[in-house]
């Protein structure tokens, strides 16, 4: 599968919410769409492209906007695909994909977590690998990592 | 030359310290100390403190010899490194427990988080005091000896659920109610295997049991009886591949979890305590007991303590065999276990007691031999 | 007994790892399930950032520490994706043995800790005893029992000692026998099928659904192995078949997993063989200095100087001992990547725990559970 | 639900630490787990429920002398049969469970693992401490019965480890709970633990408590 079969198929479904498929090495190609068309992507992917396996959900903090990308695995065409949508840094929030593939359920809760992008109508939003409540988002950029402070060693109480 | 027991050496024992006593008391005292009366009740002290001692030793070895035996299954050595060949392992392990501090949870409940471990051990011990281990090596004065010990011995699964239940785990609690419920289903099997060796001996008595298996040992032709009351002995005993009740993968260590220091150990001593009654049950039930077979040359029995030897002998074989079992096989689930339990040990064991009466009826059975005529 | 939950972890005998199954169950009955994850959460991908191309492969032995140069391989692959980067064939074939040989590892690691769950304690210390070859195999070119640091950008760190064609030859021909011991074990003893025949199952349209992979999917009869579908390194030039198992249950589990290793035994006959003719360069040339250092301690010090590189994003996707693991690593230009995210097969497996545990008994989740295999450093990274 | 009052709330969380301050004391902050009942601990003495034996111990052991008999041989039985609690963090854990493999067997020095924290002498801490984990630890380690040790094995539980830089990692297991032995490595190997096992037995021979 090509980038211009992608094309060819997503292109009616999304109209101009479809920025562009590129190519992407060892990938079917790499589909760009606004966040608004993210349902019908997702189902046009499964359905009617048949990338029914949704193996990983991810997000990157560029500074100014945060990228959502999906990997999606089709066992007819033996390829992955890459998805991703652009979310700006103020208002990052993404429809949830865990309607279409309830695989997504686990993966959108970890990038919830870690670069704060929000999945609307997400059946399950909580902390996964942080502690409940933890304030804060580890894999933004602005979250610098150093060395830890000095804590006070315990001795045994004799 | 009369034969000496353990009643009659202590008996001797007790006689002896008396007139020492009393060679250097007052009359009125002496005549006290000397009495028969005395003399008696002492020796029965003696008695029973040469059998805890004995069982308390041969447990804490049958340990050991599990621990070496599993490690030789298992490739490797097993403890090495406390006393000769981790001889002493087991004393170390026991005083450490001992003086480990016990801690009881908040929520247990006192009397039965104490009482259920110390009533489940002293029953267990209590066994041993009616378990003949040669000839004349028991009390004595009981003809229903094989039934008391059954009976000591069904005693447990009530402690266990008792201590369970106030240890207020979760894990504690469905590790008590297995217990309960496996080893209650597998008493019906374990009855019938020895109700089968009861029609054939004709007798309760441990004694008369061993007498009767002098030509040939019961577990030839009572291989379906002694196959039922192993299985039904591993599920009372809670070894693998019955030990659901500890199940370490699901239920951490079972009806034990909150069970630290001294307690913990008494349920570990009891575990061995009752795999060793087992072990000797299935001894004197089925192996002859003290006894050898006819054709083994009578200078391995002439020797004094010879029948006992021999017993230690065959109940570390027959314990070995369950160390074996243990090392082979994995764990059944508790559905399947009690499936297994009243649908095929119950009907085995029913067979059995059937087979036993034909025995009765036949006397004489090829190629085994006659039952001795009384 | 009325409904209740229980915590199965975080310290618990069935976890195998650092998390915590909630289990709400009546009586023996499992009515639900609640993993909850994330007590070995490390940030790696976050600390990954602050680090060398070279240096986050110290990371990637921690991550999945059963299957350590599978993990390497997997970032390595996507790295040099990223980095526009062409190992020598050489190179490649040690990446396919190195695989080959931990997943054998791993699959043995999973055996012990399997059979030890059904209660089964001999194999346990079987499958130690085994896995410790393979093991001493790897330290003799990497140094390390578990944590190798093997693999490099380009390349790998050093080539094989002479000695390790004849070794691992030997290694295999022991491991293929102790495998028929293995199968007697297990399979000849009807208290292991009553334990473990149709229990546990998920079939393929679940599998896929949840994005399940890896022997769990294999056993559902779907055949899918990328190193067959999607081949990487040089696993287009080996012949293996791809182990597939119609059950979806515990034992078709169990089945895959024997069979993928003496699959990985196959393959591993062909690539020693490779490797015994084929000398040459095991890293690639023309590299910048920091990744071509063949020990690589680059510090942070000396190496900072901004060079100008192509940009790139690497993906790379391998079939890891527990199933499909991916790799995506942004280089925006220097010598940290921007951004590593990975994909780990048994979050995924783990994920869809509340589809194979509910309705089954308590005394089944620890089979259930062994036969996911979860290996907790990748799932909480 | 019980949840967090006002009094119980954690002070300003840092992106390192985020929970609240951990105390080695019985009333954990256990603000994660309002909603799951919590067995607090009482810590019984064996002599205190057997005063007469507590009484015959300690007459017998102020007769000997400050301790010719009684200590030496309580010292001897607790250093040769250190059972350690059976769990496992990280990748030491993998080695850890190599040592009772056939070809170490760790059961040669009565090292025998325990599930049970009640039952266990010695808590091993294998791998990587998280922030998240550290409650965990604790109350294991609370729930423990004296006497009983730590290993910190390996580079994590010692010092962070490589993660040492990481948000989520405690660096150090002995900021949580006192360390008696630390084993280096990364992961150590099974003969590196043998011997900070035997390091163990040998500090408490010397220690002659």
């Amino acid at each position: 599968m090509q980038p211009d079969d992608l094309t060819r198929v997503l292109a009616p479904k999304l109209g101009e919410n479809l920025l562009g498929v590129e190519a992407f090495e060892g990938m079917a190609g790499r589909v760009r769409f606004r966040r608004e068309a993210a349902l019908d992507l997702f189902r046009a992917v499964r359905d009617d492209l048949s990338f029914a396996h949704l193996s990983m959900v991810g997000g990157i903090d560029w500074v100014d906007h945060r990228e959502v990308f999906y990997v999606a695995w089709s066992d007819s065409a033996r390829q992955y695909v890459l998805l991703s949508t652009d979310v700006p840094a103020t208002d990052a929030h993404v429809e949830t994909a865990s309607a279409v593939w309830p695989s997504a359920n686990w993966h959108e809760r970890e990038t919830w977590e870690l670069v704060d992008i929000t999945f609307d109508h997400h059946p399950d939003l909580r902390h996964l690998l942080t502690p409940d409540g933890y304030a804060f988002h580890p894999l933004l950029r602005s979250f610098k990592i150093h060395e830890p402070e000095e804590l006070e060693v315990k001795t045994r109480h004799v | 030359m009369s034969q000496a027991t353990l009643y009659s050496v202590s008996y001797d024992l007790s006689n002896t310290i008396a007139s020492a006593l009393g060679s250097v008391l007052p009359s009125g005292a002496r005549d006290l100390i000397t009495s028969s009366g005395v003399v008696t009740g002492f020796a029965v002290v003696i008695f029973a403190v040469i059998i805890l001692a004995a069982t308390m030793l041969n447990t804490i070895l049958l340990i050991w010899w599990e621990r070496k035996l599993l490690g030789r299954f298992m490739d490797r050595r097993g403890a090495m490194h406390v006393g000769f060949a981790g001889l002493l392992q087991n004393f170390a392990d026991g005083f450490k427990l001992f003086r480990k501090d016990t801690v009881k949870p908040r929520e247990a409940d006192p009397l039965g988080f104490y009482f259920g471990p110390t009533a489940y051990m002293i029953t267990s011990l209590a066994i041993f005091g009616i378990l003949p281990i040669s000839s004349g090596w028991d009390t004595g004065a009981l003809p229903l000896t094989l039934l008391l010990a059954l009976a000591i011995f069904a005693f447990a699964p009530l402690f266990i659920f008792v201590s369970a239940w106030s240890s207020n785990n979760k894990y504690s609690l469905m590790g008590g109610m297995r217990s309960a419920a496996q080893m209650i289903a597998y008493e019906v099997p374990l009855l019938l295997a020895v109700v089968s060796v009861v029609i054939v001996a004709g007798s309760f008595d441990l004694n008369t049991i061993v007498y009767e298996q002098q030509n040939y040992w019961f577990w030839g032709p009572l291989i379906l009886a002694l196959i039922v009351f192993v299985a039904a002995m591993l599920a009372e005993m809670e070894r693998i591949p019955f030990d659901l009740p500890e199940a370490e993968a699901e239920l951490v260590e079972g009806w034990n979890t909150e069970y630290g220091g001294m307690f913990f150990a008494f349920f570990m001593f009891t575990d061995y305590l009752r795999a060793l009654v087992g072990s000797v049950l299935v001894v004197l039930l089925f192996f002859g007991g003290w006894t050898l077979p006819s054709w083994v040359p009578s200078v391995a029995t002439s020797w004094p303590l010879a029948g006992i030897f021999w017993f230690m002998v065959k109940t570390y074989i027959v314990f070995g065999v369950f160390v074996w079992i243990r090392a082979s096989l994995p764990r059944v689930r508790t559905d399947q276990l009690l499936r297994v339990g009243w649908n095929r040990m119950i009907p085995l064991g029913l067979v059995s007691v059937f087979v036993a009466a034909l025995l009765v009826v036949a006397k004489c059975v090829w190629p085994f031999g006659c039952l001795p005529t009384p | 007994m009325s409904e209740m939950w229980i915590n199965m972890g975080p310290q618990h005998p069935m976890t195998h790892g650092l998390w915590n199954l909630r289990v709400r169950i009546d009586g023996e009955v499992v009515l639900d399930v609640d993993p909850e994850m994330g007590y070995l959460h490390r940030g790696i991908e976050k600390i990954s950032e602050d680090r060398h191309y070279n240096e986050v492969v110290t990371l990637m032995d921690r991550t999945c520490y059963v299957a350590g140069l599978a993990w390497e391989h997997l970032y390595i692959l996507a790295s040099e994706q990223a980095l526009h980067i062409t190992p020598p064939e050489r190179a490649q074939y040690i990446r396919m043995t190195c695989e080959e040989f931990q997943r054998i590892g791993s699959h043995i690691m999973w055996y012990a800790a399997f059979v030890n769950d059904i209660g089964l304690m001999t194999p346990f210390l079987y499958g130690m005893r085994d896995r410790d070859l393979v093991l001493d195999l790897f330290q003799s070119f990497t140094g390390a029992r578990m944590t190798y640091e093997y693999m490099r950008v380009g390349g790998v760190r050093n080539d094989l000692p002479p000695t390790f064609t004849d070794q691992a030859r030997k290694v295999l021909d022991w491991l293929t026998d102790r495998f028929r011991e293995y199968d007697q074990l297990c399979l000849g003893s009807s208290i292991f099928h009553k334990r473990c025949d149709h229990l546990g199952v998920l079939k393929a349209n679940d599998c896929i659904a949840h994005g399940v992979t890896g022997p769990m999917l294999r056993s559902a009869g779907v055949k899918r192995d990328l190193r067959k579908d999607r081949p990487y390194a040089r696993y287009d030039a080996v012949d293996f078949d791809v182990a597939v198992a119609d059950g979806a249950d515990v034992t078709a589990r169990y089945l895959v997993r024997m069979e993928e290793m003496r699959q990985s035994i196959r393959i591993l006959r062909q690539t020693v063989d490779w490797l015994e003719h084929h000398p040459g360069p095991v890293m690639a040339e023309h590299l910048p200095r920091w990744l071509g250092a063949p020990y690589a301690p680059v510090g942070r010090e000396g190496y900072l100087l901004k060079r100008n590189y192509a940009k790139g994003v690497g993906f790379s996707a391998v079939e890891e001992p527990h199933g499909e693991a991916q790799a995506y690593v942004v280089n925006e230009g220097t010598e940290h990547p921007y951004r590593v995210k990975f994909r780990s097969p048994i979050f995924a497996n783990l994920s869809a725990a509340r589809q194979y545990l509910v309705g089954y008994r308590v005394a089944d989740i620890p089979p259930i559970m062994g036969s996911v295999d979860p290996c907790i450093g990748e799932v909480d990274r | 639900m019980g949840g967090l009052t006002a009094a119980q709330a954690p002070p300003a969380p840092s992106p390192r630490n985020p929970t609240v301050d951990l105390q080695l004391s019985n009333e954990l902050p256990m603000a994660t787990q309002a909603a799951v009942p919590f067995i607090e601990i009482e810590a019984l003495r064996a002599k205190e429920f057997i005063p007469a034996s507590k009484e015959a111990l300690t007459s017998l052991i102020a007769e000997q002398g400050q301790a010719k008999l009684i200590r030496p041989m309580f010292n001897w039985s607790g250093r040769n049969s250190l059972f350690p609690l059976h769990w496992g963090l990280a990748c030491c854990a993998i080695e850890f469970a190599a040592a009772f493999g056939a070809r170490w067997d760790a059961e040669r020095f009565g090292v025998v693992a325990r599930s049970s924290p009640r039952q266990a002498d010695l808590m091993i801490v294998n791998g990587t401490v998280t922030w998240k984990v550290a409650h965990k630890l604790i109350t294991l380690y609370e729930q423990m019965a004296e006497p009983k040790w730590v290993i910190a094995m390996g580079n994590c539980a010692t010092g962070g480890g490589p993660f040492r830089t990481a948000y989520s990692v405690v660096p150090g297991v002995d900021k949580l709970v006192p360390v008696d032995v630390y084993i280096a490595g990364c992961p150590p190997r099974p003969e590196a633990l043998l011997d900070g096992i035997l390091k163990l037995e040998q500090l408490i021979r010397e220690r002659k408590e």
